[in-house]
């Protein structure tokens, strides 16, 4: 770590999403931070960018059977089921919490059907301290025989521009790495109206207990994150940002202030910190304070000059 | 409730398979509770990638290394060596860096003084009932009943006793104690009609079949479970057990790592067989 | 491992793919294992289930400019270019080298329009050494503006079913795990007559440079390789092993026997080993030892017994 | 060519960041050549996931730990800390299991022995040249231009020293020797006008500069190049640089690891900026 003198300016850290307005551009992803009371004894969540909470959904939500989790080589498998109290025990408990804080809270959501979506989405309108919603577009769609919205692009379209009705908070919407052309499914939802994207959700992925011959996971197939999927996570920011005009998100295996870094220089305006927050509950703590030494040390002024800065 | 970057104090064998490790660890003494775990990182980088959940064996002070300094505090843990952590683990060294995080999950409830206490550990399971047992003593009976597959198994009885605790061992092949399961000693035990509150640790089928033995004499039960995690702070639902009244329609799942480790038996759906889970998907790697 | 006593009867290893019996199920995997020779000093080449060769094309081809390779978490990216001698070169210089062993030798190759996969196949088809022929779809159609074959069913279905036109031997397609559904592409290649398929090729990533602010690849993007991936190849395989009626053989991050396990539990018959040969060059060696001593100790007598074993 | 699962012997900081590691290695003094490498890898488990190459930097043989048994047969490398792998190694001890594929790759040609010899080593780049001093030495007048940035980069001189070889040594900063660059020290050294070969390892920077140098005066040269490497046999091809001749229609790419890493300068496409690589892609994680 640098030693700061009196004197040095500290670099700006201030990035903006759809409007919204972030002390830096560091946040947790969706599901790794609970409801953010989770980690309140172990960081400042003023210190954050923004507060993203766990996925919430229309009524509450029992999730799937265990084991839930299993550790892969330097990465993870869950499949929670996405496991929430529903919007209306969010609300009326955990809202309250967050609204002590001086930062922006980014409620992550879901539905099975188009229906729920825009329903859900009407609910959080209402709510006064929420800054933005990010919408995961990983589920299956129930009306469809089960195929995920998100991986294909018409389906990606219709949900995005029913939600959008509904709002007019700033919608962030978050794509899933599992389709052939992420470009395609970026640009529907920026077509549908969506102010960001946010990415990646997890890769889909499976072990298997040799010894039982059974799936580590109950539900035999989870979403794989952590440090492994970095790679495949900043190749997809990378195109997305490309075709788009809409702020980008970056996820995927962030630990450090060099991974995020990746992220921001391929484009990215902000990222989210996951499967590491379980790793180390200073995680975010420990990048943001890296990444302004970073910063120092290179002579950047300001963390904008960083992003999309890339040279091919 | 914090994360200590600090390091091993020691680390030895006192079984075959079985390591105690004592770790710095300022202000456990004062904020552990009997039956709390932490979330320990074998070390500061990968592998492995997640922590992994310990019992609080005992806490303590030792003198510190220079007479101008105020004692060192630290905790015990216990572990037996079952995979790529704990294979890390076993080769750590004084002053080796770790993490600890912690103390997590709810403990035990001591109950009325008035009755007996039985503590019934199987193998690894004896760890959380340790302190338990340094807190039980001051006011009621305590017994043990210790139980393990071969005498390798059969670990720190010699502490409980210390602290006054009658012990009373078995193991399955007989090669210490009595031979036979320790719920088969439960049983007898129970017999004796005493009022006695249950306390108990280990794998799940000797936690199943206490849980039996205890609804037969209506005898009140605290269980201490593991399962898989992630956070160990609620976050990641990754942990969850089934709690009492689970149905499809109306589910009911508690975070392990947060409503637990330690569960009144009455919490939790004893018929669900997937409350095996952790103990059944060990080995992932 | 196990000590052996002399009674004990070891466990039948040997398995079949598309008419070629194989002494057991681990291979190395293309592009990781030269054209055999270079590893000749390290392992005995008659201990493998096969050999397979370094993709090979029409004309000999130079590759990609450097670096050409970085390693990740758990893992490495590569963008090698596809560097070969050309077919000519490998029937003259490389396959009397392979044809004094007693192991069946897969060669691998590909093609940038459907009729040079044809006429290489063709070449292929004559040499008497050519056990079968592995054919790598993860290549750019420059006919159709660089799209990668194996992404699309119909061009999947086309270029195969030309190959399958100008052969007899044993042939099997090796599908890249980035599309939307593998078992789409899986169903193309079984249609157009492929004898077996094989999987996965790398994952699509990308890694930066944070000082230098540039990719890490001089061709930006690379392919995913190594333990980091398994999970997500052992649930490509899965699918795949569910989707088609030919033999799968299971690629990704495989190091150990007990990786090699998962593949064969969910339904491959035969395995390949890549990046781990280059972390150790005796990895099949072992992971060849580990696995008769995982069935001896299981008390399993033939390892098909194991093979599409998994209980759900 | 062979795969030793072995043991580090010794491994000590010779000056800040460069540490000297002796590693148990079986049959190195008969079968390594000056110039030659090894891939070693760092400890038996991830991470890191690849093996690193390092030049060898002597071989030799030390007492048995019992008389009754053979000299053990060891090598030496000396590595700069700049990554993950050099983190980890600066950690090890004796005893630490690690292994070591090699010798591999060309080394160096002798050349005739009625000419002088001039070895130029540029900070760790050093490294190659000691083994192949020690043979040249036999036969010819040997002269070390070792160059570093400040005096910290400038190791093992004395050793070239007690070999009979003469050294001049240049920093940039002048903290150590001369003031200024070692391809200065050179083309003083080619202005005496004696028959000569020269023997270059170093930064690219460096690399290149005594290639101008001595294509000027026509002077051979010999260089040790670095690049990325996955395999270190020839079998992944990520190692390459170019030849000469090298042209888009006409590609030549040679693998650093088979054909080098010592490569005589005219097999060489000077022109090419992206025989930089290795050196400027260092870092990756
Ligand atoms: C609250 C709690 C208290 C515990 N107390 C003790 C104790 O005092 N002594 C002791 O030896 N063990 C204890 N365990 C079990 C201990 O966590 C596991 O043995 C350990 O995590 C295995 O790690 P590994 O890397 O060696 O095994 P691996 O099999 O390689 O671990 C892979 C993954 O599975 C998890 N895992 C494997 N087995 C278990 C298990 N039985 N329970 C939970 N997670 C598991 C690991 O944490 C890791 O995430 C406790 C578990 C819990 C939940
Ligand atoms: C033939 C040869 C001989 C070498 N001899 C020596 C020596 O004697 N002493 C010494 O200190 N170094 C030597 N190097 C460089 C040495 O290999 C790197 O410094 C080392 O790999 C860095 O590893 P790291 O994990 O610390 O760095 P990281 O940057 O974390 O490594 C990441 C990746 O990049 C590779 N890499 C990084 N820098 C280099 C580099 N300069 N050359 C090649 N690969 C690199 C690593 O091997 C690894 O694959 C030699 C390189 C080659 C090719
Ligand atoms: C346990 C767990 C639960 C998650 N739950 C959600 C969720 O509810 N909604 C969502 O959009 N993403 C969810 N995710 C995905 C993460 O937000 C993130 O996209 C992914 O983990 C990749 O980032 P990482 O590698 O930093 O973990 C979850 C991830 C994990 C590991
Ligand atoms: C350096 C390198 C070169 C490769 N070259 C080829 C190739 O020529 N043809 C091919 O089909 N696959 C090629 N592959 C892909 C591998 O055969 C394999 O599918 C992939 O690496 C995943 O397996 P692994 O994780 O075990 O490495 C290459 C992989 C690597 C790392
Ligand atoms: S371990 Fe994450 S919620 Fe319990
Ligand atoms: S390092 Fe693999 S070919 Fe040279």
């Amino acid at each position: 770590m640098i030693k700061r003198k009196e004197k040095i300016i500290r670099p700006k850290m201030a990035v903006e999403i759809a409007g919204i307005k972030l002390r830096n551009p560091i946040m947790p992803a969706s599901g790794t931070f609970g409801y953010g009371e989770e980690y309140a004894p172990y960081l400042d969540l003023n210190s954050l960018g923004a507060i993203v909470t766990k996925g919430l959904s229309l009524k509450p939500k029992a999730g799937n059977s265990t084991p839930r989790i299993c550790e892969t080589v330097s990465g993870m498998l869950n499949a929670i089921g996405l496991q929430n109290v529903g919007v209306d025990v969010f609300i009326k408990h955990k809202m309250p919490f967050l609204e002590q804080f001086d930062t922006p809270v980014i409620v992550n959501f879901f539905g099975n059907t188009p229906e729920e979506y825009a329903e859900l989405t009407g609910r959080l309108d209402d709510i006064p301290g929420v800054a933005a919603l990010e919408m995961n577009i990983s589920c299956p769609n129930v009306k469809h025989g089960g195929i995920v919205f998100g991986i294909d692009p018409q389906a990606v379209f219709a949900v995005v521009s029913q939600v959008r009705k509904k709002t007019t908070k700033p919608l962030i919407v978050k794509l899933t790495p599992n389709v052939t052309d992420i470009q395609v499914t970026a640009k529907a939802a920026e077509e549908a109206g969506a102010d960001a994207l946010s990415l990646i959700n997890t890769l889909t992925g499976m072990a298997v207990d040799v010894k039982t011959r059974r799936p580590r996971l109950a539900n035999t197939i989870g979403g794989l994150s952590g440090p492994a999927i970095r790679p495949i996570a900043v190749r997809l920011v990378h195109q997305v940002v490309q075709a788009v005009n809409i702020p980008v998100i970056g996820i995927g295996g962030i630990s450090r202030a060099l991974d995020a870094l990746e992220f921001l220089i391929v484009g990215a305006t902000a990222v989210q910190v996951g499967t590491a927050n379980f790793v180390d509950p200073n995680a975010m703590t420990t990048i943001l304070q890296e990444l302004e030494d970073f910063c120092l040390a290179e002579g950047i002024e300001d963390i904008n000059e960083l992003i999309g800065s890339l040279e091919i | 409730m914090k994360n200590h970057k600090t390091i091993v104090l020691s680390n030895q064998e006192i079984s075959p398979g079985y390591y105690r490790m004592r770790i710095l660890a300022p202000d456990y003494n004062k904020h552990a509770q009997p039956g709390q775990f932490v979330m320990f990182r074998v070390q500061r980088a990968l592998p492995p990638l997640l922590r992994r959940p310990f019992g609080i064996f005992r806490a303590g002070f030792m003198p510190a290394d220079c007479d101008s300094m105020p004692p060192k505090e630290f905790i015990e843990i216990i572990y037996k060596v079952v995979g790529s952590g704990t294979e890390i683990m076993q080769r750590l060294h004084y002053g080796d860096p770790v993490e600890l995080l912690g103390p997590l999950g709810r403990g035990f409830e001591y109950g009325a003084s008035d009755e007996e206490k039985i503590l019934v550990g199987g193998g690894i399971g004896l760890v959380p009932l340790y302190m338990l047992a340094e807190k039980l003593v001051e006011k009621s009976k305590v017994r043990l009943l210790m139980g393990g597959r071969t005498r390798d198994d059969i670990i720190t009885v010699t502490e409980f006793e210390r602290l006054g605790v009658e012990t009373y061992v078995s193991t399955e092949d007989g090669s210490l104690g009595e031979a036979g399961l320790v719920t088969q000693v439960l049983e007898s035990k129970l017999r004796e009609n005493n009022k006695v509150t249950v306390f108990a640790c280990g794998p799940m089928p000797m936690i199943e079949a206490v849980q039996k033995i205890c609804k037969r004499s209506a005898t009140p039960l605290q269980v201490s479970l593991e399962a898989l995690m992630a956070c160990g702070v609620g976050a990641c639902l990754g942990c969850v057990v089934k709690g009492s009244g689970h149905t499809d329609a109306q589910p009911s799942y508690l975070c392990t790592c947060k409503v637990g480790p330690v569960f009144q038996s009455d919490q939790l759906d004893w018929g669900a067989s997937e409350n095996r889970g952790a103990d059944s998907c060990g080995g992932c790697r």
